[in-house]
């Protein structure tokens, strides 16, 4: 764990030992559980964005994606009766082939992500709308899918299945992001595009692989989130998504300039914001501040970490300036 | 093409489930008013820039009346009088008596509110402590319906303590009440004010198996809320009717267009009143509601 | 604002009187400079003159561009001073030092290809018309850059945009830049590298022309030669500290080796004989068309076991001959072989695929990835071998490198360095090394001893002739004349995208060379 | 005018056309007026976007900026009873004040713009609504305000006003960006801000100036945008104008790597859009296709233009080629 992700790690907890100390029904487990079932489902948002960021891209069509395939998803399941065994992996396929297309635009046809992916967040959330005319897609009274909503809204020793899904995800992906050929690849993508060109590296391929991951990830979380609210209003579900994912990613050590983060860090900053989010309810404060609450957090996470990182930095050097002329001294 | 008939059009304060049934009622008003074209617009967001401009270029595009649910119509007048100096303007679901308006159609939410008192007064005779979750704490018909239940509960014991509010945002919905339930164990009736408030309500109360422990009290007809109802596990809930506000509205309008203005009263208010569902009224009322939308 | 008045009072237009009884225009005392890790300089002192040229040498990482960085306001020291016109400052800013009248041409180059070519040359002292907005005089603008650009002998006009040009073009600019300030002090951090020879005596006659005109010149230069050629005084640099200084009398290329060395080098930067006869063809093209000359089409083969020089001059396509076949960019036509068979290339991994290895002209853009450690940047193109089921070895990373890092003699205080800390002329062993870890069937460098210093240059040599000894097929560009010629089996001569012709061992000289590049038949 | 420009001009001509041929009343005075008042206000902002996309930042904010700075003009005119001359220019300044905490937190702490934005984006809608209590801001019943609201809302010879001053605006700030020297500064920034700093350019002071100018602009706008709606609700007013301004400095040629485009670009950005917006609403296409709308728009514009930059350099070439070809054989 770097000095970064530690940093984060303790304000979260500090963050937690105060909210405590005001109202100790934060530390109830059912308490604790809602909480990380919503970090669950953000975190597997942040995770997919992670992906693209490492390459110095953006996902900015994430929550229209999270409404179109949630809508999707409920629509084919509840209202058209396919198994949801079925439906499922067609959603994942879906996801992926958004991020193909996303990936397909920006390496081959050479347009910037942003724009890319300001358009998806547009066009999904528009063909999501037109897809129920406006209207909400949900499920009837009393229609039930007990396997499926166990895996998705369900408890295993009263933590929710949607974190363990959370950590099997997180595990798998810190692997392939900090020890794999394919994540080295990611980060020096990041860094500098066409030096990792010169170096024989299909970056095509590997940028385009980083979206489809981002696109399934996304995928799956739209189907938490389906199963969470079980009913989606396409003008407004996800609404925002990519900007808490995003933000995730920020707190978590990750620059938009690409080639840097960390997996924990990713995962502690979802944390971070759920927990705001938590807070904001538990100690009372005006819902309309929610917002407030966060982008202070964010901006103080950041700055903190910025000013430490020049500390440590000045500390370091002056360090190497004493040594040095005690060096010297010495000959 | 759309010229050759006049055009009639409701446009709704922004996309939602609920304006689903006034579809239905411009959709049965146009099969008996075969000479206009009826159109249901939705802004693209709920905005009074957006509805605004969507309004605008309706008239632009020649439609001859307009019935709005107006985002904010408080501090809307000028905008309002400006579209009703260009076209015939009615108002439904949230008034705003200064403009020029012809006439009002829908519910009063004061008096919603105050059924939806009723509800909870009814189902805790011994009084309580009430929570409610709705969507945009600041829009008017929110702060009509508090206000409404409030006055319905004074003198009571049973008491408001709190509304929080999740911007629309589904899964903030259903995190609130999750939250509530931690936040405040002493609670023991929530109040969904929006129609998506009450459905997140109920399955976070069946995923914490505290349905029936609590009072719940709905607005709107979303399917779970009249599952729920149906159950027992939600008291009752206080529904308007826009079917009939849309249905009514429409001829209403054209009517005034031919120049019968018998229909429209001399306050311009026509009232639809709200109703309170219960247990024993759900069957007939989701009858209904499916012959409504020709189902 | 001292150092202002004094500036005015100096008259140093008599450039006839002996230097040393000048008052210094400028001078460093104990200035040291670290970096985590690195003492970069070490209590090194110098002074300079008015109208003086000094020369100043050392290897690679030996701090002289961490000097000039110092006197560009750039970086400022630890400890020590400089004094300019008798005033001491801990150190410069950008400001002060162009205040003072420092111009600075930096190694890497700096130039904004948004914009033409004139407002490069007077970027930050636009003349503007007076009024609130600040408005750009462009007339004026293009007027007063058309001369300078003429003097550093540019082929191309004001209003180019930077994009447009190439490498050794864009140096011309910088160059270009520098003589736009009223400078007293004219800073070349290694203007030669990229530049060929007849851009480099245009350079050489700036360079004492503004000694004439009282103007000193730092010239930085690992071409020994030229500093030889123009340096009233060369200043040597060894790890840091001063080495020794040569008067314009003992300047010559010995002494200068054995003081940035220690010793003298046995044989001159050269490379061995070849100890083998050429083999077949490697790699050919044939008819190959690029997008720098696209009615140009180029056959060229590169045997086994040859090095196979490439000259030209600036813009003759070289580079962009290179880029084709390494597959980075698509030709618009003809083909390419390797070992007898058709080859397509649809990007630079299937180059590597086929053992055909670029080190490009570009190392901070293209060569490597400053982030990266040199481990890392070693191991980039061959990952899966250094991999065990898709999971990295850094240890395996690490093997590899140590060694590179023996062999190639990279400095640097280990091998988890970050490749941006190093010298330019370590990065450049860096590119190579990544290479020589895996096993080329034909190597390409495009200006590989590209600010190499004289010791390193020698052992590249000695490296690309034991790659052709092995078989391997070198195609080595190089705007180096000496190089071309002292290293090549034989060359070929480039002229606005064609191959002029092409040169054996027995033809090779500086003048027939020449005569190629411009387009005529050799003698 | 740039070939670029003039392919986006040729867009909205076209579509104009089209929209005019199925729906003759797009033509009419009252149509154009009601679009082009619209073009105004959106317009101010993307000029204002545009200034901090040159310098490769990006301003997130807008949105909440347009809503708090909103709330604040109506709310002190029309219940505190401050003089509109007193509360314009001060609403103008906090405008530029937030824009200066922008700058100051981006070159002298060094954050990123995205996420010094990001969190403006939260933080000022959080105080909005927290200012009113989540209410609306709006006036009264008959306040009026004569001159403010026919420099604002009126109209001179049938031309909104706010089209006016966005041509003046436009005029003035498309001297600043491509003649004087701080535009040059502006661009070589965007480029290469290392090597502007070498050049002894105080880039910082530059950089801080453009989100100035990006802030003040945007308080104006904000100002047009209260007295256009005279009522709003900081929860959702001005949501997702940062995306229509962003949108159409893209679409207008603006990369957001900085260091390019042109003020001509990002006006016609802007009436595109907008009369993609009227379109929408004129054709009786459903409104849930607006966003879609626009997306697919926006890609299909930014594709053609790119892929039109690759077949021209393209067929410069064969050009060339086929020359050399005919010269060789001429020899
Ligand atoms: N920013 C930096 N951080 C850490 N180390 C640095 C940095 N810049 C330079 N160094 C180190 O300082 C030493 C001197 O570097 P410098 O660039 O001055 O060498 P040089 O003489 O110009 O070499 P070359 O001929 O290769 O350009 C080197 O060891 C280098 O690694
Ligand atoms: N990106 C580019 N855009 C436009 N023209 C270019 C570009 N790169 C190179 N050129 C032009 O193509 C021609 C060939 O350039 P190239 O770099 O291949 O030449 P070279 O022989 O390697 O010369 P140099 O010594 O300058 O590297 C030059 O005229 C150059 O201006
Ligand atoms: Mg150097
Ligand atoms: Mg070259």
């Amino acid at each position: 764990m770097s000095k970064k992700d530690l940093g984060l790690l303790i304000l979260i907890l500090v963050v937690g030992a105060v909210v405590a100390i005001i109202n100790p029904r934060f530390l109830l487990p059912i308490n604790l559980a809602n909480t990380s079932n919503l970090i669950g489902l953000f975190g597997i948002l942040a995770i997919g964005q992670a992906f693209v960021i490492i390459t110095g891209g953006i996902e900015l069509s994430v929550g229209s994606v999270v409404a179109l395939l949630g809508v999707l998803f409920v629509d084919f399941i509840a209202t058209r009766g396919m198994a949801w065994p079925v439906a499922l992996p067609l959603i994942l396929v879906l996801g992926g082939l958004i991020g193909l297309a996303h990936g397909w635009l920006i390496t081959r046809l050479k347009l910037q992500p942003f724009v890319v992916t300001l358009c998806g967040l547009l066009i999904y959330r528009g063909v999501a709308r037109f897809y129920t005319a406006d209207g909400t897609a949900g499920f009837a009274f009393g229609q039930n899918f007990p396997e499926l909503e166990f895996l998705t809204a369900g408890r295993s020793y009263g933590v929710p299945n949607s974190f363990i899904a959370l950590i099997v995800i997180a595990i798998v992906t810190w692997v392939v992001l900090h020890r794999s050929v394919f994540g080295r690849y990611l980060y020096a993508i990041g860094k500098n595009e066409e030096a990792a060109k010169y170096s024989g590296i299909r970056t095509g391929r590997v940028v385009i692989a980083a979206y489809v991951i981002c696109g399934v990830l996304t995928a799956l979380s739209a189907i938490y989130f389906a199963m969470y609210t079980r009913s989606i209003s396409p003008a407004s579900h996800g609404q925002f998504y990519e900007l808490y994912a995003i933000a995730a990613a920020v707190l978590g050590g990750f620059s938009l300039r690409g080639g840097e983060g960390s997996l924990i860090g990713v995962i502690l900053g979802t944390v971070l914001l759920q927990e705001l989010q938590n807070l904001v309810n538990l100690l009372g404060i005006p819902s309309s501040l929610n917002f407030a609450v966060m982008g202070g957090v964010i901006l103080i996470g950041v700055l903190v970490d910025q000013q430490w990182g020049v500390f440590r930095e000045r500390r370091l050097m002056l360090g190497a300036a004493r040594k040095g002329a005690a060096g010297a001294a010495a000959e | 093409r759309a010229q050759d008939k006049p055009t009639l059009a409701f446009v709704v304060n922004g996309a939602s489930d609920f304006w689903k049934a006034a579809e239905a009622g411009v959709k049965k008003a146009q099969a008996e008013l075969p000479d206009y074209d009826l159109q249901l617009k939705y802004p693209e967001q709920s905005s009074v820039a957006i509805q605004q401009r969507l309004m605008d270029d309706l008239v632009t595009a020649g439609v001859k009346a307009i019935m709005v649910s107006a985002v904010d119509p408080k501090t809307s007048t000028d905008g309002l009088n400006k579209i009703a100096s260009e076209t015939a303007l009615f108002t439904t679901d949230s008034d705003a008596p200064q403009t020029k308006r012809v006439a009002y159609i829908g519910s009063s939410n004061i008096d919603a509110g105050k059924q939806a008192a009723e509800i909870a007064k009814k189902a805790m005779p011994d009084g309580g402590k009430c929570l409610g979750f709705v969507g945009l704490l600041g829009a008017d018909n929110a702060k009509e319906r508090i206000e409404g239940m409030k006055e319905g509960l004074a003198g009571t014991k049973i008491e408001l303590i709190d509304v929080r509010g999740d911007d629309i945002d589904q899964a903030r919905a259903k995190k609130n009440v999750e939250d509530a339930l931690v936040a405040s164990p002493d609670v023991t009736c929530m109040v969904g004010f929006y129609s998506y408030n009450t459905p997140r309500i109920y399955e976070a109360l069946r995923d914490a198996g505290k349905l029936g422990q609590i009072t719940v009290v709905g607005f709107d007809d979303d399917p779970i809320t009249l599952g729920g109802v149906k159950e027992g596990t939600v008291a009752a809930t206080v529904v308007q009717q826009p079917f009939e506000w849309a249905y009514q509205g429409m001829k209403l309008m054209a009517a005034y267009l031919k120049g019968d203005k018998s229909g429209v009263p001399a306050d311009g208010l026509i009232i639809v009143p709200t109703k309170i569902i219960g247990k024993d009224d759900v069957d007939a009322y989701a009858a209904n509601l499916k012959t409504m939308a020709g189902k | 604002m001292a150092h202002r008045l004094l500036s005015g009072m100096m008259n140093y237009s008599d450039a006839s009187i002996s230097a040393s009884t000048i008052a210094p225009f400028l001078s460093l005392e104990g200035v040291r400079k670290t970096y985590p890790g690195v003492v970069a300089l070490d209590g090194f002192s110098m002074d300079v003159r008015p109208g003086e040229v000094i020369g100043l040498v050392g290897e690679n990482g030996a701090g002289k561009s961490t000097l000039m960085k110092i006197l560009g306001g750039v970086t400022t020291p630890d400890t020590g001073t400089v004094i300019v016109d008798g005033v001491a400052h801990d150190g410069l800013t950008v400001e002060a030092s162009i205040g003072s009248g420092i111009a600075f041409v930096h190694q890497e180059l700096n130039l904004f290809e948004n914009l033409d070519v004139a407002a490069n040359i007077f970027f930050g002292r636009e003349p503007w018309r007076a009024g609130p907005l600040k408005l750009v005089d462009r007339a004026r603008l293009r007027a007063l850059s058309a001369p300078l650009l003429k003097r550093v002998g540019a082929n191309f006009s004001a209003d180019t945009p930077v994009s447009a040009l190439s490498l050794a073009q864009q140096q011309m600019v910088e160059i270009a830049k520098a003589l736009s300030i009223e400078a007293r002090l004219v800073i070349l951090d290694e203007p030669t590298s990229s530049l060929p020879l007849a851009e480099t005596d245009k350079l050489l006659d700036v360079i004492r022309a503004l000694k004439a005109e009282g103007i000193s010149v730092i010239f930085i230069s690992h071409r020994l030669h030229e500093v030889e050629r123009v340096a009233d005084r060369v200043v040597v640099l060894r790890d840091g500290m001063l080495a020794g200084t040569l008067p314009k009398n003992a300047i010559n290329h010995d002494q200068m080796v054995k003081l940035m060395i220690g010793r003298l080098l046995k044989e001159r930067e050269k490379a061995a004989e070849s100890a083998r006869p050429p083999g077949t063809v490697a790699l050919s093209a044939k008819a190959i068309r690029t997008s720098a000359y696209p009615d140009r089409p180029v056959d060229l083969g590169v045997r086994h076991g040859e090095i196979l020089g490439l000259a030209g001059l600036v813009g003759s396509g070289r580079t962009e001959l290179a880029r084709v076949l390494f597959g980075i960019e698509k030709a618009l036509g003809g083909a390419l072989q390797l070992d007898g068979t058709d080859l397509v290339l649809g990007s630079a991994a299937d180059a590597v695929a086929n053992g055909i290895f670029l080190v490009p002209e570009d190392r901070k853009l293209t060569g490597i990835l400053l982030d990266l450690s040199i481990a890392q940047n070693i191991s980039l193109p061959n990952l899966p071998a250094h991999a065990r089921r898709f999971l990295v070895s850094a240890s395996a990373e690490a093997v590899t490198a140590e060694k590179q890092k023996r062999n190639l003699g990279i400095k640097a205080p280990s091998v988890a360095t970050r490749t941006g800390t190093l010298s330019g002329g370590n990065q450049q062993k860096v590119v190579l090394a990544k290479w020589l870890a895996m096993h080329p069937k034909v190597m390409i460098l495009d200006e590989p001893t590209r600010g190499i210093d004289i010791g390193a240059k020698a052992e590249i040599y000695g490296l690309m002739r034991a790659l052709a000894d092995a078989g391997v097929a070198v195609l080595m560009i190089s705007s180096d004349m000496e190089e071309v010629i002292g290293v090549s089996d034989r060359i070929a001569v480039m002229h606005e995208g064609q191959i002029s012709g092409i040169l054996d061992k027995e033809q090779f000289s500086q003048e027939n060379v020449l005569l190629l590049a411009v387009g005529k038949q050799p003698k």
